[in-house]
């Protein structure tokens, strides 16, 4: 019974740094209404940053937690550069021409990291403090993954404040609401995308920096989480990060137990349930319909 | 006159807890012009977007010459026989005008099946006349897009001609447009209600071109029925004067 | 090769064969064509890095052998092209190394999958192709024709080897590979060599995680829940880092014995972060032969590569100077005569010993090896201490089997 | 637009396609019969963008499809190859029509996320189901002795490829595409007109999986296999692509993209260590620059250059030239 806890528990910690690159995600959808394929790219671009922090840091707690700063932080440039410097352009076009420009980002930032990185997949040692594990009735429970559902909770509590009591926040709930109504209302709407872009890139990075000591770093892993963060998008409903939240633990749990249920079905079923909410409830799970 | 071709039994449609239409019954008679009026909000384009099957009604029954209606999808619809023109305009903006027009009648007449036939002159003098009952038979080729306000209702109210319906479902046919176009619009309602027997049921704002041309009005406020009539006694209704035409004579 | 300013494919072609041509114009002999090789590889994809140790393994061999004057008096000259963990790439970029660029062999590529189209177009064409990575049973099986050649212990003798190598003390043994071919082939080879040595031992559980998954907890789990006595690992690559970071916080490698395929690239990759005394079996690790040829290989790449060579940089090499020696053999570039020349070749590689192929599928008769992760005083990284050395005669497929297969 | 205006392109592709074993050597024909097999996947696939306005992520699922329905009939049941070429367009179009019930309901984004999620569903069982797809190693094919030079099936790709886009062609031009269009543009406004816009939907949906099945079917002969990597979503991107630069509103747009990104494939995986980049630079360009695609640029060039009458021929020169003429003996 403890291995299903386990279970679980491990399936959250993994829905964890899936919501909290997917609410960026579900921001940037939300708001620039575009599905940003980048935004796997950002991810593995904060975990390659990782790797290189961390060396030369030494590996210990202060380079782990110099790469939580200093990788989202790079990413969240990236991310700025690429709305103000492409995005922008073709801000008025439609939303077809915007997923392709992303998708192109995704492929020059792919060949772009092989160049800087090489094409070693990479490990980042996890600090020894949080190299072991707690007791969970009797079984064993890794620290990491203890600290990453903590600061899963505190990055959806800090958004929650951050929508509800600034005003960056207000007009971002209000973007999402009806995109248009914002413009009219006199919103700087270049500054709020910005704004939304660089957010919604800063988290991805934070979510790579934080998977990062989980695995393995490789070429490739910009692909993996871009559908799972699309399907977290979709389950949750666009623009909602309560709703990330809930789709990410759903795909998180829902994984973990599908492995232990029917191992070889476990691939499709992030696809069965993403179908399933698209055809019972389009909006999404916490989505407002259109 | 005779019997009533659409006819609505206590139909109310609730979005949440807002009440847009409540109990509403109405009987729409073969070839009679019925408007439908009330001030903004009073659930005319509501009422007019369940009949063409555009929303499901909350509750209620929506008889079709006799049949029920309820719960069919558009399509469906139209082809039992009742057309529709929208409040804000809604045509093919990037297609030619004679090809908005050739489509309509396409559509209407199940022509669009076929995989391999040309669509090229398909319906071409039927389109072509049905531009000319709309005086637009100069503009064929330009995008309908590039038409101005006016033109663009013109061409919708031609589209809804397409294919001889029984009932057109106009919501405002004559918003935006000049004095001119109104008269000529005003004249084909008749027309085409005169010659072939259309009925029309319609809503609008512009209380002298009701006057002239409905038969029959009803008069909705807040959802509901206020009263039903023909002109001259909606005219001299109390209630119509002191909340509706009153309202519009300060307006 | 990164010249993609200009992007006709003449201009690029010309600038190519001019920077390649450089060296060539050196030597005497420059007058005689050089002696074309191609080399169809993953370069991109998730298999990029092995594909790059097998460019430099092949690069090297070629720079020796040119400067040791060339075959016939003829250079060597090699052609790479990307096929991006892509098949139909692969057979596009053979063909045409084949029919335009008239490349005289080829030498192999990485993934399976790309292993398996190029080795149809060189049976199309009748090319000499010699094959360094990939390592489907199927290429020997029913996919083989004569112009094939491996030096890659096969996935049945891996499996096979991994079984006879194991001490007859495990028996009750679970099993966790990628679910995909490879590793079900892997498991019930592995099975059935088992029952053969050591007929008491039992797979009492299979785990079958997806390629590139990111969260192996409910396979760690499910591993131990079953107290296996030993747990037989085909998982490589990133998967395999990844799993093994998260099975050590769950104590795994205290509770269990641990036997897994082990790449070159998955040590260095995880450093001292890999724990001391897992069971590794590596193709062809360069610490696993102690001096000779090999020590001269491990100086001279790491010179022209400031880097320690993996296991695909040593069979490339090898596969390029055992290409080259049957070139010699048969004092042509004819198909025929080298293919004949291969078939009865002597080669003694870094390995030691001397490889030769069997008639029946040409396998070359290549070791592998079975070892205990420790610490190697002279490397930044875990090493493989108290080697094991698995002969191919003791493991491959019988000629009987093989021909079974592929009916 | 005049249809003689696009079927003159077509017609002297397939002239020039025709000709061209004559022309080159036998490596270009290979990559010929790559891009015409390419060009009729993006081409099935733009009924569904350029013609429907069905932004389709997840294509790949019935290009993979009509390849592996060759390959499971070939490995199989021992089905040789033009039978199962014949096969394919059924298998794909059946499978399109279930997926298509389902994803025919959502629009815009929704419906290029359902699409993408169903083909993912579909490369997951295909590439795991290895006892009978052959897993990740791909299922072997073997052409006929008659189809094994590459001049015979390139020949034989080009009669088919040439058939398709035929339909197409006609389907673009009829009362059905014409209803698309429609559809396209207003799909409320159509449906008030009375059509059944999933019903259209779904047979262009199935229409284009079923092209797009026959591209696929192609495709495994000439690799000599069929392999799950033709239904991966990056895959279901590219005829993506491929219509984004060749123009999406213009017939023959997808066939410039395909013949533009089989070259480029192939000449930067041919000369440089990081094709995606150089790729995605390509597409970056394209998307700022070009979004009318290469032909839709063209065309409109053409367009404003024949709108202005006068510095066509300036009339000093029209007379220098008249002179010269005269002054012939």
């Amino acid at each position: 019974m403890t291995d299903v806890l386990i279970q679980i528990l491990s399936g959250v910690s993994r829905g964890m740094v899936l919501f909290i690159v997917a609410s960026g995600l579900t921001l940037i959808f939300g708001v620039l209404r575009v599905a940003n394929f980048a935004h796997g790219s950002f991810y593995m671009v904060a975990a390659f940053v990782t790797y290189t922090v961390t060396r030369m840091a030494g590996g210990g707690m202060p380079g782990f937690l110099a790469s939580l700063v200093i990788a989202p932080l790079c990413v969240a440039a990236l991310g700025a550069a690429i709305e103000m410097l492409l995005l922008r352009r073709i801000q008025h076009r439609d939303h077809f021409y915007q997923l392709i420009l992303t998708f192109a980002i995704t492929l020059i930032v792919a060949d772009g990291v092989k160049m800087i990185w090489g094409r070693d997949y990479r490990s980042v040692p996890r600090p020894q403090l949080l190299e072991g594990s707690i007791s969970i009735f009797g079984s064993p429970f890794p620290s990491y993954y203890v600290l990453l559902i903590v600061i899963g909770l505190v990055i959806a509590l800090a958004l929650r404040l951050m929508l509800e009591r600034t005003r960056f926040g207000k007009t971002l709930r209000a973007a999402v609401a009806d995109g248009e109504m914002v413009g009219a209302l006199g919103v700087n709407v270049p500054l709020l995308y910005t704004g939304v872009f660089t957010l919604g890139a800063w988290l991805a990075g934070l979510g790579g920096a934080l998977a990062a000591p989980v695995g393995s770093i490789a070429i490739g892993i910009d692909n993996s989480i871009i559908i799972e963060s699309f399907a977290v998008v979709i389950i949750g409903g666009v623009g909602s990060v309560s709703g990330a939240l809930v789709g990410a633990l759903v795909i998180g749990v829902l994984q973990a137990i599908g492995i232990m249920v029917a191992p070889r079905l476990a691939i499709a079923f992030i696809f069965i349930a993403l179908c399933a909410v698209l055809l019972l409830r389009p909006q999404g799970l916490l989505g407002r319909r259109a | 006159m005779t019997d009533a071709v659409l006819e609505l039994r206590g139909v109310s449609k609730t979005f949440g807890p807002f009440k847009a239409v409540t109990d509403m019954s109405l009987s729409v008679l073969k070839g009679e012009i019925h408007a439908l009026i009330g001030p903004n909000g009073a659930g005319k384009s509501t009422l007019l977007n369940m009949v063409a099957g555009g929303l499901p009604p909350s509750a209620g029954e929506i008889l079709f010459a006799g049949r029920s209606i309820v719960g069919l999808p558009p399509h469906q619809i139209v082809h039992a026989g009742i057309a529709r023109s929208f409040q804000i305009t809604s045509i093919f903006p990037k297609l030619s005008v004679i090809e908005n027009v050739r489509i309509a009648l396409m559509a209407r007449q199940g022509r669009c099946r076929s995989l391999f036939a040309p669509a090229a002159g398909v319906m071409q003098d039927d389109a072509l006349a049905l531009l000319e009952q709309v005086h637009m038979e100069r503009d064929l080729d330009r995008p309908a897009g590039e038409l101005a306000a006016g033109d663009r209702k013109r061409l919708e109210f031609a589209m809804a001609l397409a294919g001889a319906p029984e009932l057109m479902l106009l919501d405002e046919p004559t918003a935006g447009m000049s004095p001119e176009e109104r008269s000529l619009v005003t004249a084909i309602i008749r027309k085409i209600n005169a010659t072939r027997g259309v009925t029309v049921l319609f809503t609008e704002h512009d209380i002298d071109m009701v006057f002239s041309t409905a038969h029959r009005i009803t008069v909705m406020h807040q959802g509901s029925k206020l009263t039903e009539g023909e002109p001259a006694a909606v005219r001299a209704n109390p209630r119509v004067r002191e909340l509706y035409l009153g309202e519009a004579a300060h307006a | 090769m990164t010249s993609f300013g200009t992007l006709t494919r003449r201009g690029v072609t010309a600038l190519l064969a001019a920077a390649l041509g450089a060296g060539a114009f050196t030597g005497a002999q420059a007058q005689q064509p050089p002696i074309k090789i191609g080399l169809t590889t993953d370069l991109t994809g998730i298999a990029a890095a092995y594909a790059r140790g097998q460019v430099n393994g092949v690069e090297l061999a070629i720079a020796e052998i040119n400067a040791a004057g060339g075959i016939m008096g003829r250079k060597l000259e090699l052609l790479v092209r990307d096929s991006q963990l892509r098949p139909e790439l692969g057979t596009s970029h053979t063909r045409d190394l084949i029919t335009r660029e008239k490349v005289d062999f080829l030498i192999g590529p990485d993934a399976s999958s790309v292993g398996v189209a190029v080795s149809a177009v060189a049976k199309q064409y009748k090319k000499v192709v010699v094959m360094t990575i990939p390592n489907t049973p199927r290429l020997v099986g029913e996919l083989y024709h004569p112009h094939f050649f491996t030096i890659v212990p096969s996935g049945t003798m891996l499996a096979r080897a991994m079984a006879e190598g194991l001490d007859k003390k495990y028996k009750s043994i679970a099993f966790i590979g990628g679910d995909y071919e490879a590793s079900h082939q892997a498991v019930k080879y592995f099975g059935d060599w088992l029952a053969k040595v050591n007929p008491e031992a039992k797979i009492t559980n299979t785990q079958w995680p997806k390629l590139g998954e990111p969260d192996f907890t409910p396979y760690i789990t499910q591993l131990l829940s079953s107290k296996p006595d030993l747990i037989f690992s085909y998982l490589w690559g990133s998967d395999l880092i990844a799993f093994i970071k998260q099975a050590k916080s769950y104590g795994l490698f205290e509770r269990t014995k641990f036997a897994t395929l082990l790449f070159l690239d998955d040590l260095r990759a995880l450093g001292s972060e890999m724990p001391d005394g897992i069971l590794g079996q590596m193709y062809a690790p360069p610490f696993g032969t102690k001096g000779g040829k090999m020590d001269t290989f491990i100086q001279a790449f790491n010179a022209k590569y400031n880097a320690y060579p993996s296991d695909w940089a040593v069979m490339a090499y090898d596969g390029m100077m055992l290409l080259a020696q049957g070139i010699k053999a048969a004092n042509s570039v004819d198909q025929e005569a080298v293919r004949t020349a291969l078939e009865g070749i002597k080669y003694e590689g870094l390995q030691g010993g001397v490889t030769t192929f069997r008639e029946v599928d040409h396998q070359g008769n290549v070791p592998s090896f079975l070892g205990v992760t420790g610490k190697d005083d002279k490397l930044p990284f875990k090493t493989l201490v108290d080697i094991k050395r698995i002969e191919a005669d003791k493991v491959w497929p019988t000629p009987q089997e093989i021909l079974a297969e592929r009916k | 637009m005049g249809w003689r205006r696009e079927a003159a392109p077509l017609l002297v592709l397939l002239a020039t396609m025709a000709a061209l074993p004559f022309l080159v050597g036998e490596s270009d024909v290979y990559l010929a019969n790559d891009f015409l097999i390419t060009a009729l996947f993006a081409m099935s696939f733009n009924l569904l963008l350029g013609q429907a306005g069905m932004l389709s992520f997840g294509h790949a699922a019935f290009y993979g499809l009509g390849a592996y329905t060759v390959a499971l009939l070939y490995s199989k049941l021992g089905v040789p190859i033009v039978p199962g070429i014949l096969a394919a367009p059924l298998v794909a179009g059946v499978m399109a029509l279930a997926i298509g019930f389902f994803v025919v309901r959502l629009e815009g984004m929704y419906f290029a996320m359902l699409s993408l999620s169903f083909a993912q569903l579909i490369f997951s069982v295909v590439s795991s189901w290895y006892s009978f797809t052959g897993g990740d190693n791909g299922l072997p094919v073997s052409p006929p002795d008659w189809l094994l030079p590459t001049n015979a099936y390139y020949y034989f790709t080009l009669a088919v490829v040439s058939v398709c886009i035929g339909l197409l062609f006609l389907v673009r031009r009829s009362t059905f595409g014409a209803a698309l269009a429609a559809i396209r543009e207003n799909p409320q406004r159509a449906a008030y007109l009375g059509l059944n816009v999933r019903v259209y939907q779904l047979a262009a949906f199935v229409l284009a999986g079923a092209l797009a099945g026959v591209a696929g079917s192609l495709r495994s002969p000439l690799q000599q296999m069929a392999f799950p990597s033709l239904l991966y979503w990056t895959q279901s991107a590219d005829p993506v692509l491929m219509t984004l630069a060749g123009g999406v509103g213009a017939f023959i747009g997808p066939i410039v993209g395909a013949a533009l990104f089989v070259l480029l494939t192939f000449v930067v995986t041919s000369h440089t260590d990081y094709p995606l980049f150089a790729f995605g630079a390509v597409v970056l360009v394209l998307v700022l620059f070009l979004p009318k695609g290469i032909v839709g640029t063209v065309e409109g060039w053409w367009d404003r250059r024949r709108a202005k009458p006068a510095p066509a021929t300036p009339p000093q020169a029209a007379h220098a030239a008249a002179q010269q003429e005269g002054s012939r003996p």
